[in-house]
C-alpha cells in the first residue's frame, strides 16, 4: 500500500490456464498474478470460470493445461490436502460444502485441523478449546454444540472463512465469502482481511457485490470467457469493470421511488415473529416491490416463511386481499398465489441430476404439475414450452429447456428458479435472498424480471445487501431483532438512504441494549 | 459465458462410453442368452423361457415395491416379510375362515396396504428413519405371521391350536393364479407381472405423481417447498411397496397352495438386488420400474441356465456374485466422472 | 454306451435324469447327491441335479424346468405335497415318470421311497426310556413348519401321553444362519430356568449340536443327555467326544436313500414297477457302539454297520451296484 | 448476531423429552432386566448374564463394522457373508491344511480385510454405490466359500471332493477363543467383544480419524476440500468392517468347532438392526459404536429372557419387533422436530 515499500514477493502465479467440461472451455488460458500483501479482486459473470480457477489453485480440481507458481516454485496439487500443505487456503462458493452435517459446530470449525495433520487424539473439549480460538480470529459466536445441518448458510459460510483464516496459509482465497452475509458481517470480515494483508498474506478475492470490492481490494481482475480481459488497478472503475466483465454497460437501476396509492394487497397486522419481540405492521400494494433488509439472523427469512405458511406468528395477524390469511403450508400457499423462493437455492429448488425433472423444464414446472397437469399424464411439450418462453424472456445461458441445474452457472440456476415462480399468476412474490451469486449482469436481468411482472402483484423481497435491495425495491424496511422498522424519507440517494438505515440499525441496537440491562 | 453458449447449441453425440454404459446390461443379457443357448438347446424354448419369466414374477414385483419407496427417498426392509405374511394370510382366510378366492384376494391385498401404511406412519409421523422402521415391521411380521396357528404351516385339514381340525381348503379359483396359463402358453403370473411393470413405469415415468416421488427423493426439502404433500406421497409409497408385496405373496400362495413357515429373506434380498441392478439399465444410476424389471430378469437367466447346464449349487452364487460385479464394474466403471 | 441286457432304454446309454432336491445344504443334502451321482453312474445315466434352498415354490419351477429340459425322470427330494403334485402330474402328463422322497404326493404312478421318521424318533425315544427310566424332566428343540421335523416332534408329543412321568418342561429352537451357536445360546437360558432338565430330544442333528455345546459350556453333562436324530462325520465325532452328552441317535443314510431313489426311478423309466412304497429302515446308533467299534467317520460306520450301507430296496439283477 | 449470541451463550437446560429420548433405551433395558429377574431369578445369575454377553458378541462386532462403514457415509451389506466365510475358512485352514491356530487366525483376519478392500476398491475405484458392491460381494462369497469342500461342511476326518480324508482337526488352542472363560467367569468372546467395543469407541469419538470418518458420511466433498484423503478412509472403513466381520466367523468357528455351510443372511440382519437401534442409544441419531454394542446386548437380552420364560419361539421375533418398534417410537417421537 505504501509507495515506497521495495517491490512486493509475487505469492501466485498462474500462466495461461485452461479447463474444459466436456464441451464448456470454463478457462481457457487465463493468467494471473496475486503478490504478498495484496488484496486482488476476481471479477467476471456468471461462468466465467472464477470458481474453476479458485477449485484448481485450491487443488479439487485438475487443470488441463497451464502453470502456477507458488511463491516462485511450480506445483500442481493433485488434492486439496496438497494445497494445503502449500499454503493455499480457501473458502468455497458453495456454503454446502462448508462442513459436514453430524459434526458440531466446534467439530467443523477445526475440520482441517481433522483432516489433516491435527492432533491425533481429540476429545470434546479439545476440540471445542481450539474452535473457540479459531471463531474467535472473526468474532464469530456460535454455539459450538450445534449440530452443523441446524445452521443456515450465513453461518456455515462465516464458520468456512474461520477455518480459512486460521490456517497459517501465505494465499488466501476467497470465492463470494459474502454471499449470504449482511453488511455487518461483511465489515468485521474486512477488517480481518486488512489484518491478514498487512501481516503480507496474498489474497485472492471473488465478489459480485461491487461494494466489497470498493471496499477492500488494491486491484481488479476481469475474466470473461476464461480469459482475463481486463485489470484496474486503485482506484478501480467498476463501471469499467463491469463493461469489461459482461460487455455492456449497466444503467443503474433506476426507477421512480414514488409510493404507491395501489391497493393493499397483503398487510401484517400487530405481528410478533417471537414472543417478546417488538410488534409490526406491514403492507404490500399491489405492484409494490419491498426490500427488507437486516443482520444475520434478524428474522427476514422467517418472516417471509410465516407468510408461506411454514413457520407461524407469535402472534399477529395476516391478510390477503382484505381476508385473512393463514397458510398451513406451500401447498396451500402456491393455491392462492402466494409464492417463495427460498434462500439457498440447491438446497430448497434443485434436484440432483440423475432425477427426473431435474431438467430446466422439470424444475419450473414441479410446483405447477397439479394445474398444468389434472389428469396426471404429464405432456412434456407443455413444461418444455414454459421452459423455453423463460429461457428466452430472462436470458438463460443454457443449451435448451432439457439441461439440468448442474450445468448451468449460479445466476442462470437463480433466473431457472424465479421463472418457476412466474409461470404461474400470483399474488404475492416472497424472495429470500434471490441475488445471492448472481452476478451483476444477471441481476439486472432479474431485477428488470422481478419488476416487470409486477402488475396485480406485491413482492417482497429478504435481503442482506442494501444495495441490492436500493436497487430492485420501491421501499425499504429494515429488520432488526424480529422487527421491522421504516427507513426514513425516500432515496434521493444512495448514501442517504444507507445512512438511514444504519441510524435505524444503531437506534435498534440502541433499544435492544436497553432491552438487555 | 458467449463461448459456453456457442459450444452449448451443439449437444454432444454420445460417447461410446456412454452408449457402452447405457446398454450394458441389455448387452450381457443378450450375450448369456445365446451362451446358454449353444451349450443347450433346450434353454431357448418358449416353454422354457416363459418359466424363466414366471420364477422371476414374484421377484420383480417386490421389487417394484422396493423401487418406488427408493425413488421416493425411502427403503422397505419390510417387502419380504410382507410377502411371507401374506402367503399365510392367504391360507389362512381359506383353510380357516373358508374365505373364498375373491375374499382372500381382497382381504390379503387390504392386509397388505395396511401393513405399507404402519410402516408409513412409523416414519411420517412418528420420524422413526425408514429402515429402522421397515427393519423393525420385519421383525414384527415375521413372529406375528405365526401367531395364529402356532408356528404351523397351514395345510387343509390342519390341526388348530384349539384342537380341532381347519374345515377350509385352498379355493381352487385361488390356484388358477399361480399356476394357470392364457393360451395354455403365458402363465398368469407373468401377466400380472407384466401389467404392474406397465402401470408401475407408467405412474413413475409418464404421470406428475411419479415425478413428485423422484423430486421427494431428490430433495425432500425442495419438494415440499413447491407445494408436494410430501408426507402423503412418503406414505403412498410405502402402501404401495406394502401392496405389491402382498400381491407378489398371493402369486406365491397360489403357486405352493399353502401357508408355510418362511422368512422370506431371500426375497427380500433379491428383490433388493433386482432394483439396484437396475441403477445400471440404460445407466440411470436411480432405481426406476424397467431397470428392476430387468435386473430380475437377468438374474432369473443366469439361474436357470446355469441349473441347466448342471452347474453344483454352490456354483451358482458364486457366478450370479461374479456376474454383479462384473455388470456393475462395467457401467460405473467406464469412465463416468464422479458426481 | 448303456448297459448289456439291460432293458431299453438303458442298453443304448444316453438316459437323462433330474434330481430336485427342497433343501439348499448340508451335510445330509450332501451324502444324498453322492448316493444320487454313483448309482446313476453305475447305470449309464446323466443326474441333472439342482436345489430349490427351501424355497417351495422354487421348486415347482425346477420341476418344470426339468419338464423343459425333457428329461427321461424326475426324482423329487422332500417338499411340500401342495406345492408339487400339480407339476408332479404335469411330468406324468408329459411323459416323464417321477419317484418321490419323503414328500406324499398321493398319487398312484409316484412310488414314495421313504425314511421313516416316526421311526427314527420312536427308536431313540425307546433308547431314551431304557437309559433314563420313565419319569424324567424332558425337553424338545422344535420349530414348527419342516416337515421332517413337524413328525419327529409328533411322535415326542405322543411319548409324553404313553408315559405320564415323563414331563416337557420346555420347548425352543431356532432356524437360521448360525443354527447350532443359536441354539446354544437358547439352550442356556434354557439350562439356567431349568434346573431338573435331564433329557434333551434333538429332532435335528444343528440342535443337536447346538444343545451340546450349551450342555458342555454350562458343565453339566453328566446331568443332562441328548437323545438325537441324523448322522455325519461330525456328529459321530462329536458322540465320541468324552463326557459327550450325545448319548444315541437314529439315523438312515442319506446315500442309501439316493441310491434306493435312482434304482427306482430307473425300473420305472424302463416300464417296471418298484412298488407303490419303497422303505428305508433306520438305525440307532449310540455313543457306546462308537466308541466300543472306534468308528470316527460315517464311512467307517458304513462298514461295521452293513444295514447303514446299503438298502435292498428297489434292486434289480439288470441294475449294476454303485461302488 | 448479538441475540443469537444471548441465545447460545445460555445453554437452555434439556427438557424432559430430551433427557427421555436420551435414555429411554437405558430405562428399557433396565425395565426388561428387572422384569425378567421377578418372573425367574434364575435368570439374574451372573452365568447367565455371561452367557447373554457371549450371545450378542458376534452380532455387536459385526454391528461396529457396519456402523463404522455407515459412519463413513457407506453400508456394509457383506459382514454376514464375510462372517460365514470366515467359519469356512478357518476349519479349511485346520482340518485340511493342519495349520495352527495361530496362522489361522492370521490368516482369516487377512481374508477379511482383503474382501474388505475389495468392496472399497469396487465402491472407491470403479465408482460402484456401496450398496450394490457389498451385496455383489454377499452373493459372490456365499457361493466361493462353497467352492473348496464341493459344498460339503467342515470336520475332522471330512471326505474331500478328490476322495481322500482329511488329515488334519481343529487345534484345541483355538477353541478356547470361543469356548474358554476367563478366571472361569467370563468367556472369551465377551471379551473380545469388550475390546473391539472399546477401540473402536475410541477411534470413533476420540481421534481425528474417527471425527473424519464421521465428517465424511456428513459430507464427503466438505471433507474432501478440507484436506481428508476421503477415498482412503471409505476404503479403510470397508478393510476394518471386514477384518471385523472375520474376527466374528473365527468366534463362531472356535465356538461351534466345525466349518458350517451358511450364507451368513441373518448374522446380517442382527447386525444392521443392532447399529440402527444404536441410532437411538443416547439420542444420537447416527451410527455409534457405544449404541451398536447396546443395541446388539439389548436384543440378546430380550431373547434370553423370553426362552427362560418358555415362550414359544414364533414369539420372539414378534415381541423383538414390537419392542423395536416402541423404542424408537418413543426416541424418535418424542416431539422433536424433523430436520
Ligand atoms: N463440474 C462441472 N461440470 C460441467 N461444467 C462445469 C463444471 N463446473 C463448472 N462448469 C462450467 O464451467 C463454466 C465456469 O464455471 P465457474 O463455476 O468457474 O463460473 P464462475 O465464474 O464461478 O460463475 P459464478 O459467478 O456463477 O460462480 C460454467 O459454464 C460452468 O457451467
Ligand atoms: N434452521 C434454524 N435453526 C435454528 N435457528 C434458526 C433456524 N432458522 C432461523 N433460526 C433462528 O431464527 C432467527 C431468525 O432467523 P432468520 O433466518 O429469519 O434470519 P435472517 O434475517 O433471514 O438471517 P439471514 O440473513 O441469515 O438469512 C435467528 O435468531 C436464527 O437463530
Ligand atoms: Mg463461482
Ligand atoms: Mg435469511
Amino acid at each position: 500500500m505504501s509507495t515506497s515499500s521495495p517491490p512486493k514477493k509475487i505469492a501466485v502465479s498462474v500462466t495461461g490456464l485452461e479447463k474444459s467440461f466436456g464441451p464448456t472451455r470454463a478457462l481457457a488460458g487465463a493468467d494471473l498474478v496475486v503478490e504478498a500483501g495484496e488484496i486482488v479482486a476476481l471479477m467476471g459473470a456468471n461462468g466465467a470460470g472464477k470458481s474453476t480457477l479458485v477449485k484448481i489453485l485450491s487443488g479439487s480440481i485438475s487443470a488441463d493445461a497451464g502453470t502456477i507458481l507458488l511463491n516462485g516454485k511450480q506445483v500442481s496439487f493433485a488434492s486439496p490436502a496438497e494445497a494445503q500443505a502449500a499454503g493455499v487456503a480457501t473458502v468455497h462458493q458453495a456454503t454446502d460444502q462448508a462442513g459436514a452435517a453430524g459434526l458440531t459446530v466446534a467439530e467443523n470449525l477445526t475440520l482441517n485441523e481433522l483432516c489433516g495433520t491435527g492432533s491425533f487424539f481429540v476429545s470434546p473439549r479439545s476440540t471445542r478449546k481450539r474452535a473457540a480460538q479459531i471463531a474467535a480470529l472473526i468474532d464469530l459466536d456460535l454455539p459450538l454444540d450445534r449440530d452443523f445441518i441446524d445452521l443456515r448458510p450465513a453461518e456455515r459460510q462465516l464458520i468456512a472463512i474461520a477455518r480459512a483464516v486460521a490456517s497459517k496459509a501465505s494465499v488466501l482465497i476467497l470465492d463470494e465469502p459474502t454471499s449470504s452475509l449482511s453488511s455487518t458481517e461483511a465489515e468485521r470480515l474486512f477488517s480481518v482481511l486488512r489484518r491478514l494483508k498487512a501481516s503480507g498474506i496474498a489474497i485472492l478475492y471473488i465478489s459480485h457485490r461491487t461494494g466489497d470490492l470498493a471496499a477492500i481490494a488494491d486491484r481488479a481482475v476481469v475474466l470473461r470467457g476464461g480469459k482475463v480481459v481486463a485489470s484496474f488497478a486503485k482506484p478501480i472503475d467498476f463501471s469499467a469493470a463491469v463493461a469489461a466483465m459482461i460487455g455492456r454497460t449497466l444503467d443503474a437501476a433506476l426507477h421512480d421511488g414514488m409510493v404507491s396509492s395501489a391497493p393493499i394487497l397483503a398487510s401484517v397486522k400487530r405481528a410478533r415473529l417471537i414472543p417478546g419481540s417488538r410488534p409490526f405492521d406491514l403492507d404490500l400494494r399491489s405492484g409494490e416491490v419491498v426490500a427488507i433488509t437486516g443482520t444475520l439472523g434478524s428474522g427476514k427469512s422467517r418472516l417471509l416463511r410465516a407468510l408461506f405458511g411454514l413457520e407461524q406468528l407469535a402472534e399477529g395477524s395476516f391478510t390477503l386481499d382484505g381476508k385473512p390469511w393463514l397458510s398451513n403450508g406451500p401447498a396451500r400457499s402456491i393455491d392462492n398465489g402466494v409464492f417463495m423462493v427460498a434462500e439457498d437455492r440447491w438446497a430448497s429448488s434443485l434436484l440432483p441430476p440423475e432425477i427426473p425433472g431435474a431438467s430446466i423444464a422439470g424444475t419450473i414446472a414441479l410446483p405447477h404439475l397439479p394445474r398444468w397437469f389434472p389428469l396426471g399424464l404429464l405432456r412434456e411439450t407443455r413444461e418444455r414450452l414454459a421452459a423455453s418462453d423463460a429461457i428466452s424472456r430472462l436470458g438463460i445461458k443454457a443449451r435448451g429447456p432439457d439441461d439440468t441445474l448442474d450445468q448451468l452457472s449460479g445466476g442462470n440456476q437463480q433466473k431457472v428458479v424465479l421463472a418457476r415462480w412466474q409461470a404461474a399468476p400470483c399474488r404475492l412474490l416472497l424472495l429470500d435472498e434471490p441475488f445471492q451469486g448472481v452476478d451483476v449482469g444477471a441481476r439486472a436481468d432479474l431485477i428488470a424480471a422481478i419488476r416487470n411482472s409486477q402488475s396485480g402483484s406485491a413482492t417482497l423481497i429478504a435481503t442482506s445487501d442494501t444495495e441490492e435491495a436500493l436497487e430492485v425495491a420501491d421501499r425499504i424496511l429494515v429488520m432488526r431483532d424480529h422487527s421491522l422498522y421504516e427507513a426514513d424519507g425516500h432515496h434521493e440517494s444512495l448514501a442517504a438512504v444507507i445512512g438511514s438505515v444504519e441510524s435505524i440499525e444503531t437506534r435498534a441496537a440502541g433499544i435492544q441494549d436497553k432491552h438487555h440491562d | 459465458m458467449t463461448d459456453q453458449a456457442t459450444a452449448s447449441s451443439s449437444k454432444p453425440a454420445s460417447t461410446f462410453a456412454e452408449t457402452a454404459r447405457k446398454y450394458a446390461l441389455f448387452v450381457l443379457l443378450g450375450l448369456m442368452l445365446v451362451g446358454f443357448w449353444s451349450a443347450q438347446p433346450a434353454f431357448i424354448n418358449s416353454a422354457n423361457l416363459f418359466s424363466i419369466l414366471q420364477a422371476v414374477s414374484v421377484v420383480a414385483i417386490l421389487g417394484v415395491g422396493v423401487s418406488i419407496t427408493m425413488s421416493a427417498g425411502g427403503f422397505d426392509l419390510s417387502v419380504g416379510s410382507v410377502a411371507a405374511s401374506s402367503v399365510m394370510a392367504a391360507s389362512y382366510a381359506m383353510v380357516v375362515l373358508q374365505l373364498n378366492a375373491f375374499e382372500t384376494l381382497g382381504l390379503v391385498l387390504l392386509m397388505g396396504a395396511f401393513i405399507g401404511l404402519v410402516n408409513g406412519l412409523l416414519i411420517v409421523r412418528v420420524g422413526v428413519p425408514d429402515l429402522l422402521a421397515t427393519l423393525s415391521t420385519m421383525f414384527l411380521l415375521a413372529g406375528l405371521q405365526l401367531i395364529p396357528t402356532g408356528g404351523r404351516s397351514i395345510t387343509a385339514g390342519m390341526m388348530l391350536p384349539n384342537g380341532t381340525t381347519a374345515a377350509g381348503a385352498y379355493d381352487p379359483a385361488f390356484l388358477i393364479l399361480g399356476r394357470g396359463r392364457l393360451f395354455d402358453t403365458v402363465p398368469y403370473p407373468v401377466i400380472v407381472m407384466g401389467i404392474v411393470a406397465l402401470l408401475a413405469w407408467f405412474l413413475m415415468e409418464r404421470t406428475r405423481w411419479g415425478r413428485v416421488f423422484y423430486a421427494i427423493g431428490g430433495n425432500e426439502t425442495a419438494a415440499h417447498l413447491a407445494g408436494a404433500p410430501t408426507k402423503a406421497y412418503r406414505l403412498w409409497a410405502y402402501v404401495l411397496s406394502g401392496t405389491l408385496a402382498s400381491l407378489g405373496g398371493l402369486i406365491v400362495a397360489s403357486r405352493v397352495g399353502r401357508g408355510d413357515v418362511s422368512a422370506g429373506n431371500s426375497l427380500l434380498l433379491d428383490a433388493v438386488a433386482a432394483s439396484l441392478i437396475g441403477f445400471a439399465v440404460l445407466d440411470k444410476r436411480r432405481p426406476h420400474v424397467l431397470g428392476t424389471v430387468l435386473g430380475a430378469i437377468f438374474v432369473g437367466v443366469l439361474l436357470n441356465g446355469l441349473t441347466m447346464l448342471n452347474a453344483p449349487y454352490y456354483t451358482q452364487d458364486f457366478v450370479k456374485g461374479v456376474v454383479l460385479v462384473g455388470a456393475l464394474a462395467l457401467t460405473f466403471g467406464l469412465g463416468k466422472k464422479k458426481r | 454306451e448303456g448297459i448289456a441286457g439291460a432293458p431299453a432304454p438303458f442298453d443304448k446309454g444316453g438316459v437323462k435324469i433330474a434330481v430336485i432336491s427342497f433343501l439348499g445344504s448340508g451335510d445330509w443334502l450332501q451324502a444324498f447327491e453322492a448316493g444320487v451321482k454313483r448309482q446313476a453312474e453305475a447305470l449309464g445315466v446323466e443326474a441333472n441335479l439342482s436345489q430349490a434352498r427351501n424355497d417351495i415354490n422354487a421348486q415347482r419351477e425346477l420341476i418344470q424346468q426339468a419338464i423343459n429340459l425333457g428329461v427321461k425322470g424326475i426324482v423329487i427330494n422332500n417338499g411340500q405335497p401342495e406345492a408339487l403334485k400339480d407339476v408332479a402330474q404335469a411330468a406324468l402328463d408329459a411323459g416323464i415318470p417321477v419317484v418321490a422322497y419323503d414328500v406324499n404326493l398321493d398319487n398312484a404312478k409316484i412310488p414314495q421311497i421313504e425314511q421313516s421318521d416316526a421311526d427314527m424318533a420312536r427308536l431313540v425315544l425307546e433308547q431314551a426310556v431304557k437309559e433314563q427310566g420313565e419319569t424324567f424332566d424332558g425337553g424338545a428343540v422344535y420349530v414348527a413348519g419342516f416337515a421332517p421335523l413337524d413328525r419327529r416332534y409328533a411322535v415326542w408329543k405322543e411319548f409324553g401321553l404313553k408315559y405320564p412321568g415323563i414331563k416337557e418342561v420346555a420347548t425352543w429352537g431356532v432356524v437360521n444362519d448360525s443354527v447350532p451357536a443359536s441354539v446354544a445360546d437358547q439352550t442356556k437360558a434354557v439350562l439356567a430356568a431349568n434346573p431338573t432338565l435331564s433329557v434333551v430330544f434333538t429332532p435335528w442333528d444343528e440342535f443337536a449340536r447346538g444343545v451340546k455345546l450349551a450342555i458342555d459350556e454350562a458343565g453339566v453333562a453328566d446331568k443332562v443327555k441328548i437323545y438325537g436324530v441324523d448322522i455325519s462325520t461330525s456328529d459321530i465325532q462329536a458322540m465320541r467326544e468324552p463326557n459327550s452328552p450325545w448319548v444315541a441317535t437314529a439315523a438312515t443314510n442319506p446315500a442309501v436313500v439316493g441310491e434306493v431313489s435312482v434304482r427306482a426311478l430307473a425300473q420305472l423309466i424302463a416300464g417296471q414297477d418298484p412298488g407303490r412304497s419303497v422303505l428305508i429302515q433306520p438305525t440307532l446308533v449310540t455313543k457306546q457302539t462308537l466308541v466300543d467299534n472306534d468308528i470316527k467317520t460315517i464311512e467307517e460306520l458304513q462298514d461295521k454297520f452293513p444295514a447303514f450301507k446299503d438298502s435292498d430296496a428297489a434292486k434289480k439283477d439288470w441294475i449294476p451296484a454303485s461302488k
